[in-house]
This record gives C-alpha cells, sequence and structure tokens, in this order.
C-alpha cells in the first residue's frame, strides 16, 4: 500500500483528469451528482455525515435492463433475450464516506456470482473521504466500521494539516493516480493518520463485538422478542428506509413492453411492501405489518449476519433521519441485544 | 417546549390517562417523542401508565387518522371472513385531532372506513405545524442537535452555533394556508381555540397557473425526478386505505415500477386523482417524504378546483357526499367539445 | 464474465395435456430450441425451474419430469396469477424462456439411497414427486419398497392418472390412491390423505419420508407417523414462496436465514421447525 | 370489458415521420357515442381514419387511470364520447364522469400536457354527423400539437 500526501492543488489535478477521462461523481447536496470539469469546487467541501441518496445507485441501478427482446410476432428472434451489450460506464466515485463504502463490500457478498453488479463493480473507482467530524446520527463503529475505514475502497483521502493524505489501497487505486501525483507521505503523516484512526477507535470495543453478540443469540428467541409490536405500530410501511438504506439489496423482476419492444428489469424492492411475500394464490407469508418491519431489522441484523459474518448494516443513519415516524435501528439493537 | 405545548401536553396526558383508567377506550392514539431533535412518534397507549409517554408540540406532522382503522380492527375479536358481526359494543380508541386530522376522520366517516361511536376525539386546534426541511434550509447544512421552541421562536443550536429563527417562518406550506385548524368534529377540546384569518389560500396553485404549459412541465418533471418511489406518500395519507393500490395492480398494470421519468410521474398523477376532493391538505405526505418533493401542490391544485367548480371542501360534514360522488345537473361542463345540431 | 444466470434458455412448448376436470391445471412438455442447452441441462428430482412468458414475467414451477426422462422437460401449472395464465393461453410451438435448474432437489441419491420411500401428495403437489417417482423406479435397486399415498378432491382432480394405472401393480411399488369424498364411477380409496396414511404408513425403520401438499394436509399427516416412530429428520418437505431470481439474492423467498430458492425447496422437518412461519 | 383489453387495445405505434399521423384512442361509450359512430358510418359522414375506438360500457367507467394508460403507451389523443346529460343508460353514470372528467382535465394541464391531448364530448346514438364533426375537431388540435411525448413510456432496445 502507498501512502502519499496531497495538497488541494494536487487534489483538483486529481478530480479534473478523473472527470475528463471518465465519469466523475460526487456528493452533492442531497444526492450523487456528475461532476464536470468546471464544477469541481462543488466537492471540494463535504459536509459531515453520508448523503442522502444511497452509493448502491451506482451498483444496483434502477432500474438495470437483465436483457431486451424484440414482441414483433413473427421476428424470427422473437421473445430471445439479448444481454445488454453495452458494458457500464468507467466511473470513480468521489467522497464515499467509509460506511458506504463498505456497503459495496458488504452487498458484493450476495452478489458475488452477479454478472450485473459484478460488471459496475469492475468499472468503478471508489475513492473515499474519512469523517473527522460525524453527525449525530452516525454510529459506524458500533456496527463494525470506523470513521476511517478502508473497506470497499480504492484510495482513502484524510483531511489532515490542510492537505490531504492518500491511502492508496488497490491496484486500481494506482491505476487513478497519475505518475508524480503528491509527495510519498512522511512519518509525521504516517504518525497523524494512526493518531486520527486510534483516537476514533478509544472507548468502543472489538469492532466485530456486535455481530458477534447476535450470532450467539437464538433466531426465534429474537424473533419472538415483544418489542415487535411496540416497534411496528408507529411504521408506514413506506420503504424509504429500505431505498434510502445502502445494504438493502433486494429487488423485483419484471417485464415490460412497450410497442414491441421488451425488457426484463431489475428494480429496488422492499421487504416493507405487502406485495413482496404475496403468493399468486393470495396467501400472504407476512401479511402482517409487524411481521414485514421485524423481517427488515431480523434480515439486517440477524439473517445476514449468520449468512455473511457481518451485519448488514453500516451505520451511516439515513434511516435514522429519514423515516417519516422516527424508528431508530439504534434503539432496535439495543433492544434485540437485551432479549433474553 | 413551550407553555402552550406543555398545557396541552398535561392534559392531553391526564385526559388519556383517565379514559384508559376507567375502561371507556382500550387504547388512546397520540405521539411520543422522537430519538432526534424536531422529531416525534406516532404511539399508542394501551395502558394508563403510557399516558406519561404522550407529547404535544410543533412537530407532529403525521396524520393520526392514517392509523385508525387498522387500530381500530386490530380491537376487535378475531372472526373468520364469514363469521357474524360480534355483538354488544367493540373498544374504544381515543385519538389526538387536529383540525385536518379530524377533517379526515369526517372523510373516513363518509367513506365508512371508521364507526364514529368507537371514537373519542380530543381535538387541538393547531399553531401550525413546523417543517423540519425548513429549519434544516435555516441551520444551512449544519445538523440542529437541540431545537426548544419558545412562543413565537424556535432556539436552534448544534456544534458551534446557535440560532434563533421565527417559528412561523417555518411553519409547513399547508399549516401556512390552512383554514380549518380547529378540529370539527371533537368529544373534548383542549387548549386554546384560535380563529386564524386566511387569505390567499391558493396563491401557491395560481402562481403555478400562472406560468405557461411548457414550464409548467418543467416544473412537474423537476419536482418529481429526485421521487424514489418508497410510497412514504401514500402510505402517510389517511385517504389510502385501498387494499390493493393501483401501483400494485398487475392485470393491467397501470404504472412501471422503474423510477423512469414515465412512470414517476404516472404515480404522482395517479396518486394525487384518488385524493381528488378527498384531500384535507395535512402534509402528511410532505413531511413524510425523504426526498422533500412537494406534492402537496398536486392535491392542492385539486382542493382549489373541487372548491371552486362544485364548492366542495373535504371532510367537514359527516352527513355529505364526496365530491366525486355525486353531481349537480349543471355543473360545469365548458371543457366539453360542444357541436351543435345542424 | 460467468454465465449469466438471469437468461433463459429458448424453449419451446412441445405438447400440452390438460390434466384435470377443472381445466385449471396443464401439463407442458418443454423441449429446448439450442441442442447444446439440451445437453448441458441437468435436475435433480425436486428441483424447479423459472418459466419465462416474454413479457409477462417469470415464475417458479417445479419439474414434473424424471431426469431419466430424457429430450424434454415438464411441467404441471395451475392456473393462479399473471403469467400463469398467460401460459394456459398459448399455444403448442410457441416460443418461452426456461432458467434453472434452480434449487436443491429431493436427496435421491443420498439419503434416500438404500431406504424405503413413503411419499405423501395432495391435490397439485405431486409433480416434484411424480419425478421422484420416475427416477426411483428407473433406479429401482437403490431402494427399497416404495409407499405411496396421493389424495385429490375428486377423481377428476387427480394428476397423471394414465402414469398411475401403468405403476398399478408394480413389485414393491404400494400405491394409495385417494379421494376426499365417495364419487360415481370411483372405486378406489375414499378419505383423507392423513387417514390413509395412517392405514398404509409404513414403519420409519431405514425409511424417509417426502411430503407435499396443502399445509393443512400436512399438518394432520404428521401424527400418525410420529405415532409410529417417525422422526423430523427423516421427513423431508418442499416449501413454496413467492421468488423471483432463484438464485438467494433478491429476498422474496426468504424464511428467517434461508431461501427457499437456494436453500431449498426442499428441507427436512426438522430444519423447518427452527424457521419462521413465513411461507 | 375487461382492463387487459382496454390495456393490450391501447398499445399503438408513434412513428414521428414527415407524413406522421395521429393516433387517438376513443373511449365510446356503448348506448350513445358508439351507436353514433356507428350511425355516422351508415350515413357516410366522413371522419379522419386515426381513432381507434374501444367501447366501454358508460362514459362513467372511463377512469383516470385508462386515460393515463393511453397516454402512457403513446397515444397521441385521447377522446372519451358519452351519452349527453339527462340520457345516461345508468342514470348518473356521465353526470359522474363529467366531474371527474373536469378535475382531470385540469389537472394534466396544470401539470403541463397539452390542453389538446385529452378531450371529452357528449353525442347521442343520433349524432352521426355530430361525432364526425367531433373527429375532425379532435383530430386537428392533436395534429397540431404533434406526436405525444410527455407520459410515454420508452424502452430502448440495444
Amino acid at each position: 500500500m502507498n501512502i502519499l500526501r496531497l495538497d488541494i492543488n494536487g487534489l483538483l489535478d486529481c478530480l479534473s483528469s478523473w472527470a475528463g477521462g471518465q465519469e466523475l461523481y460526487g456528493p452533492v447536496k442531497d444526492g450523487w451528482r456528475r461532476i464536470s470539469r468546471d464544477g469541481l469546487e462543488a466537492v471540494v467541501s463535504i459536509p459531515p455525515g453520508a448523503p442522502k441518496a444511497p452509493i448502491k445507485t451506482f451498483f444496483l441501478a434502477q432500474p438495470e435492463t437483465l436483457f431486451t427482446f424484440s414482441a414483433r410476432h413473427g421476428d424470427d428472434d422473437a421473445w430471445i433475450p439479448t444481454p445488454p451489450k453495452e458494458a457500464p460506464n468507467r466511473r470513480v466515485l468521489f467522497g464515499v464516506r467509509p460506511c458506504d463504502a463498505r456497503s459495496i463490500a458488504l452487498n458484493s457478498m450476495p452478489y458475488r456470482d452477479d454478472p450485473y453488479y459484478q460488471a459496475r463493480m469492475d468499472k468503478t473507482a471508489v475513492v473515499g473521504l474519512s469523517c473527522n467530524e460525524t453527525c449525530s446520527t452516525c454510529f459506524c463503529k458500533s456496527v463494525g466500521g470506523s470513521p476511517y475505514g478502508t473497506e470497499g475502497l480504492d484510495i482513502l483521502l484524510t483531511k489532515a494539516d490542510g492537505g490531504f493524505i492518500a491511502e492508496v489501497l488497490t491496484s486500481k487505486g494506482e491505476g487513478l493516480l497519475e505518475k508524480g501525483t503528491g509527495t510519498p507521505a512522511g512519518d509525521g503523516d504516517m504518525a497523524r493518520l494512526k493518531a486520527l484512526r486510534d483516537a476514533a477507535q478509544a472507548g468502543t470495543s472489538d469492532t466485530q463485538a456486535l455481530s458477534a453478540s447476535f450470532k450467539a443469540k437464538n433466531l426465534m428467541q429474537l424473533y419472538n422478542a415483544r418489542l415487535w409490536q411496540g416497534l411496528s405500530e408507529p411504521c408506514l410501511n413506506c420503504g424509504a428506509c429500505t431505498f434510502l438504506c445502502p445494504t438493502c439489496y433486494c429487488f423485483d423482476i419484471q417485464d415490460e413492453v412497450v410497442r414491441q419492444a421488451g425488457r426484463r428489469i431489475r428494480y429496488w424492492d422492499s421487504c416493507m411492501f405487502p406485495l413482496f411475500t404475496l403468493h399468486a394464490s393470495g396467501h400472504n407469508p407476512r401479511g402482517e405489518k409487524i411481521k414485514r418491519v421485524r423481517n427488515r431489522f431480523m434480515h439486517k441484523l440477524k439473517y445476514f449476519t449468520e449468512r455473511f459474518g457481518a451485519l448488514s448494516c453500516v451505520g451511516c443513519g439515513r434511516c435514522i433521519r429519514e423515516c417519516p415516524v422516527n424508528i431508530d435501528i439504534r434503539e432496535v439493537i439495543r433492544d434485540l441485544l437485551s432479549v433474553e | 417546549m413551550s407553555d402552550t405545548n406543555a398545557k396541552i401536553t398535561e392534559e392531553i396526558r391526564a385526559k388519556a390517562r383517565e379514559l384508559l383508567s376507567s375502561g371507556e377506550i382500550a387504547a388512546f392514539l397520540g405521539f411520543t417523542s422522537g430519538s432526534l431533535p424536531m422529531t416525534t412518534r406516532p404511539f399508542v397507549a394501551k395502558r394508563p401508565g403510557d399516558a406519561d409517554k404522550l407529547i404535544w408540540n410543533s412537530f407532529c406532522v403525521m396524520n393520526l387518522a392514517n392509523y385508525l382503522p387498522a387500530l381500530l380492527e386490530s380491537l376487535e375479536p378475531p372472526r373468520g371472513p364469514k363469521d357474524p358481526p360480534p355483538a354488544g359494543p367493540l373498544p374504544k380508541v381515543g385519538v389526538v385531532a387536529t383540525g385536518c386530522c379530524s377533517r379526515n376522520i369526517v372523510v373516513q366517516m363518509q367513506e365508512r372506513q371508521v364507526d364514529r361511536s368507537r371514537l373519542v376525539i380530543l381535538g387541538v386546534s393547531s399553531r401550525g405545524m413546523v417543517d423540519r426541511k425548513k429549519v434544516m434550509a435555516a441551520a444551512e447544512g449544519r445538523e440542529p442537535l437541540k431545537v426548544e421552541e419558545g412562543g413565537h421562536t424556535l432556539k436552534v443550536s448544534g456544534r458551534d452555533y446557535e440560532l434563533e429563527i421565527d417559528r412561523w417562518s417555518a411553519v409547513r406550506d399547508n399549516c401556512l394556508t390552512c383554514a380549518h385548524n380547529n378540529p370539527v368534529i371533537s368529544d373534548y377540546l383542549i387548549g386554546p381555540v384560535s380563529n386564524r384569518d386566511v387569505k390567499d389560500r391558493f396563491a401557491q396553485i395560481e402562481a403555478i397557473e400562472a406560468m405557461p404549459a411548457n414550464a409548467r412541465w418543467k416544473w412537474f418533471t423537476d419536482e418529481i425526478a429526485s421521487c424514489i418511489r418508497c410510497y412514504a406518500c401514500r402510505n402517510a395519507c389517511p385517504l389510502c386505505y385501498c387494499p390493493t393500490c393501483f401501483v400494485d395492480d398487475s392485470r393491467p398494470q397501470w404504472v412501471g415500477k422503474s423510477t423512469e421519468p414515465a412512470d414517476t410521474a404516472l404515480f404522482h398523477i395517479l396518486r394525487a386523482f384518488h385524493c381528488a376532493g378527498r384531500c384535507t391538505d395535512c402534509g402528511a405526505c410532505e413531511s413524510a417524504c425523504p426526498m422533500g418533493i412537494k406534492m402537496r401542490l398536486f392535491t392542492r391544485k385539486l382542493s382549489k378546483d373541487a372548491f371552486n367548480l362544485f364548492g366542495a371542501e373535504a371532510g367537514l360534514d359527516p352527513q355529505a357526499q364526496p365530491p366525486l360522488a355525486t353531481y349537480r345537473p349543471d355543473d360545469p361542463e365548458e371543457f366539453l367539445i360542444v357541436e351543435e345540431k345542424k | 464474465m460467468t454465465k449469466n444466470p438471469y437468461l433463459p434458455y429458448p424453449a419451446r412448448i412441445d405438447d400440452v395435456a390438460v390434466e384435470t376436470e377443472d381445466g385449471n391445471i396443464k401439463t407442458f412438455r418443454i423441449v429446448f430450441e439450442n441442442e447444446r442447452d439440451r445437453a448441458t441441462w441437468r435436475h435433480t428430482p425436486g428441483q424447479f425451474a423459472m418459466l419465462s412468458i416474454a413479457g409477462k414475467g417469470e415464475i417458479p414451477i417445479g419439474i414434473a419430469s424424471s431426469p431419466t426422462e430424457e429430450g424434454f422437460v415438464l411441467f404441471t401449472v395451475n392456473r393462479a396469477g399473471v403469467v400463469t395464465t398467460a401460459l394456459h393461453q398459448i399455444e403448442k410451438g410457441t416460443r418461452i424462456g426456461i432458467r434453472g435448474p434452480l434449487g436443491n432437489g429431493f436427496p435421491v441419491d443420498g439419503a434416500m439411497r438404500g431406504k424405503n420411500i413413503l411419499i405423501i401428495a395432495g391435490g397439485f403437489a405431486f409433480t416434484t414427486l411424480r419425478a421422484t417417482l420416475i427416477y426411483l423406479l428407473a433406479h429401482r435397486a437403490n431402494y427399497g419398497k416404495i409407499t405411496v399415498v396421493y389424495g385429490a378432491r375428486t377423481p377428476g382432480m387427480l394428476l397423471y392418472k394414465d402414469e398411475f394405472k401403468a405403476w398399478q401393480g408394480l413389485d414393491g411399488l404400494d400405491l394409495n390412491v385417494t379421494i376426499d369424498r365417495e364419487a360415481p364411477g370411483w372405486s378406489g380409496l375414499v378419505g383423507f390423505v392423513p387417514t390413509i396414511t395412517e392405514r398404509v404408513a409404513p414403519s420409519p425403520e431405514n425409511a424417509a419420508a417426502l411430503i407435499c401438499g396443502p399445509p393443512i394436509m400436512i399438518k394432520f399427516t404428521m401424527p400418525p407417523l410420529e405415532k409410529i416412530g417417525w422422526q423430523d429428520d427423516q421427513v423431508y418437505l418442499s416449501l413454496e414462496n413467492r421468488m423471483k431470481c432463484g438464485l438467494g439474492v433478491c429476498g422474496h423467498c426468504n424464511v428467517g436465514p434461508v431461501y427457499v430458492c437456494k436453500n431449498g425447496p426442499v428441507f427436512t422437518r426438522e430444519q423447518v421447525k427452527k424457521l419462521p412461519i413465513e411461507f | 370489458m375487461e382492463d387487459k383489453n382496454l390495456q393490450s387495445g391501447t398499445n399503438l405505434a408513434a412513428s414521428p415521420t414527415a407524413n406522421w399521423e395521429p393516433r387517438i384512442v376513443a373511449f365510446l361509450c356503448n348506448w350513445c357515442s358508439y351507436a353514433g359512430a356507428d350511425l355516422a358510418g351508415v350515413s357516410r359522414f366522413q371522419y379522419p381514419p386515426n381513432i381507434r375506438i374501444i367501447r366501454v360500457p358508460c362514459s362513467g367507467r372511463v377512469s383516470a387511470n385508462m386515460i393515463l394508460d393511453a397516454l402512457k403507451a403513446g397515444a397521441d389523443g385521447v377522446l372519451v364520447s358519452g351519452c349527453h346529460p339527462g340520457d345516461c343508460h345508468y342514470i348518473s353514470g356521465n353526470l359522474h364522469a363529467r366531474r371527474r372528467f373536469g378535475l382531470l382535465k385540469n389537472f394534466l394541464e396544470f401539470l403541463g400536457i397539452e390542453p389538446g391531448r385529452i378531450n371529452f364530448s357528449w353525442v347521442s346514438a343520433s349524432e352521426g354527423e355530430q361525432f364526425s364533426e367531433v373527429v375532425k375537431k379532435v383530430t386537428g388540435r392533436v395534429k397540431a400539437l404533434g406526436p405525444t411525448r410527455r407520459l410515454v413510456k420508452e424502452i430502448r432496445i440495444d
């Protein structure tokens, strides 16, 4: 791993080259916007916390066209599926918070064999910005992340002493930097970085503690806990939490035909919606709101943890901030951990 | 908490405790405090002791009528689809209702979604609820860590900053033009009654109407561009109770599921249109929207036309018919193509 | 890039047979359009596939044919939703898509080998069990005695009537086909599946049971089996849930930590008992 | 009539070429306007061939969903025609519909949809000539607007 020091002009040079050579995206206000060469200032100062729009948009396209087909009766190739010919564009995502970057790594576990997700991963470079300052809704540390975490990133930038310390983490990250970019980081920089990391971790226990606690809990005891009733009562059963969540990755598949052109798309779906589990017979295994609310949290905290060893939550706090009725996942975690 | 809110909170708690203790109601629907500044949670108190969790402030933005049909049903004894309705009176629910919430209860009564005899309504006159997004905008991107309500001010503070803003400047758009802030039906009235004189109720709509068609189309498409189709607007709405929403119909599928422009536009048009003549402008949709879409302007246009064309205002009279469920022989029809008989 | 698991193989409907008197259940014989796809297709009884009606969508359907029946794949489909309705309406020769095989299937070459087999089915849930039965019969030496209990509401609602006739009297095969109530022209067994099971169930000694049917049937079939000593880990059930991807990703079919499409659809009763009842 | 049929019936192709002709979906009530269209034919009152008729039991049956579905599928214009007030076979279907259509037309125009895209009229069974006049007028309006773009669902095939 290569560590560099970059001053602000060095960073602007990098951004300028990325904006020119490929698609550059960065957090602007609440969303992820395409950044052009003459709009680089927009991403030079980024407010604390993750932007409202989730990073998953870049990997789980909304919608993703799985394939297209001709729906013209009589065509020889009518209904023959043709996968999209165009490969996804090369992209650099800049200013990605370590929590969001971690979500990319977590989602790539269930999507390990998914050609669409992997193709987008291949073509996307992720440049992170560590969090010297956090929000009141940030809780990455308690779910196994860190404000200086590097998981899922190609380069991590840390603001220090009027410039940036750049940790180049992958060969893709190496490839992003032109020769002669920045200067090798000095001992002072390394010490500074270590001090920031240590300070961020101070007072927190082992980062894997929470997933271990959840793995140790009995599944059906959590499932049958009393708390679900009160928790689900105010829930509107909308999909705001799921759709803004960077680690909610469920989808639905549907065919669309318009004027004899057809496609099969996959698009975000939410286990909060009654339709999610409805059988054609009318039977619905999660027909009641309480079951759907429970499934969302159980999936993040218990089911996913059992399958992949980590919680499916990166502590970005989006759901806490944007839930219309303020359902707070930190309280759910606290209450579930106290279930005996 | 301002003095008025503190007093209302105390009265709500006392009444809820009394009703729950006496057994008159089985559950009381109100608000409790949230985990972040400027948030509240709808809350169902079932024991007299729960009443102390109830609160009242300027951030009670969800419409509690939305929860009533399901809450009432959950209190009925379980029965199969073919079993006869239970004999004797069914358990009652107490609910805090502002002007708009009470009007939505009236709409639900008109549409046979709730039974008035099972409700004990604690009416509260609304001073206008505060729009969290407006306060955030005033804080210019700095996170508010504490928001205190004074009589006419909001004191906002966070890391390294403090600021005082005029409360009215942060009140939700719908509350600014609300002409029915007092409950239209209630069993008990709590707190002071206010009589606001509102002019220009539809000024926002008239401003849009005055724009050229292309500009209106741009306004509409820009407004909904950030929609993520989470349906928070629909689910926060007390009018939306269809067992299968048009969005979920598959035979035929009226609206595509993607966030492509045509799909999103159709969703918003049809959602708003389903509320035509029934919307009380409670603003829950906008308050619920995580993306800050001002979809209230769509329903407001329909309210304006229903008022001007049919003289209808939603939720004022339990005996009245919703305007689209009735007609008058002389309803306006200037929009029709007329061909003279030759 | 590895093979795209979302792309269906083009196939054609080679034959359609109406199975039941109400016309709501049909069996479709599907042949692959590309020889390569036909040659590489391998499935295990109990697995399912996604059938595509382009423009309408995809549905998971249990494979009704045994891997020993070569050259085609059979699906017996109940008309219920958008896609199955469209499938019921299309004609012989029409192109459809097929994606799979998916899921785990019955352990015909694992835990079931060398054992006596009890097959219990109700209604149209016999489909993957038909695949299994044909497979067992084709590898007769690998299994002990086979007992089948199959029930439907009326004689007209029984699947694969001709085949049942052909299986009658085969050595080591005890067929018990029953209908719920007496019906004119029916001389076979009468009574619900649990009742018949109680009468004919073999000893659990060196045996495995496969049960498919409506939840209510499974619920009442278990007590008589338990009474004579059947254990939960000897009983295989096949779960159904709404599915979209069939690959254990999309989340629709999850029941607790398992995905019915990937970890199932076949589970032992012991496994099922540890799951939330969300199927 | 089932909704399903309506949907497949409105799946039209818009091809904005030089000699572009608009496609207009006409929802006609079975008792009056459909009979009016019939009469126009029998009486040889000519009208432009741009309309695709969908027969509905009553103009009251026509919902906002159907009108928008036609626009989504690429119809350049929509016409809904029913019985004159007082003549409804079901007494008040058209009168209920009149309120709905009035609100919908205003609403779509408010959002920026061109006024001529959706049209409503009353045509009785005896008004064959009027029917042909209505169709001429609607076709003229839609032609002046050009091919529809707003609200149209597009699918791109590589």
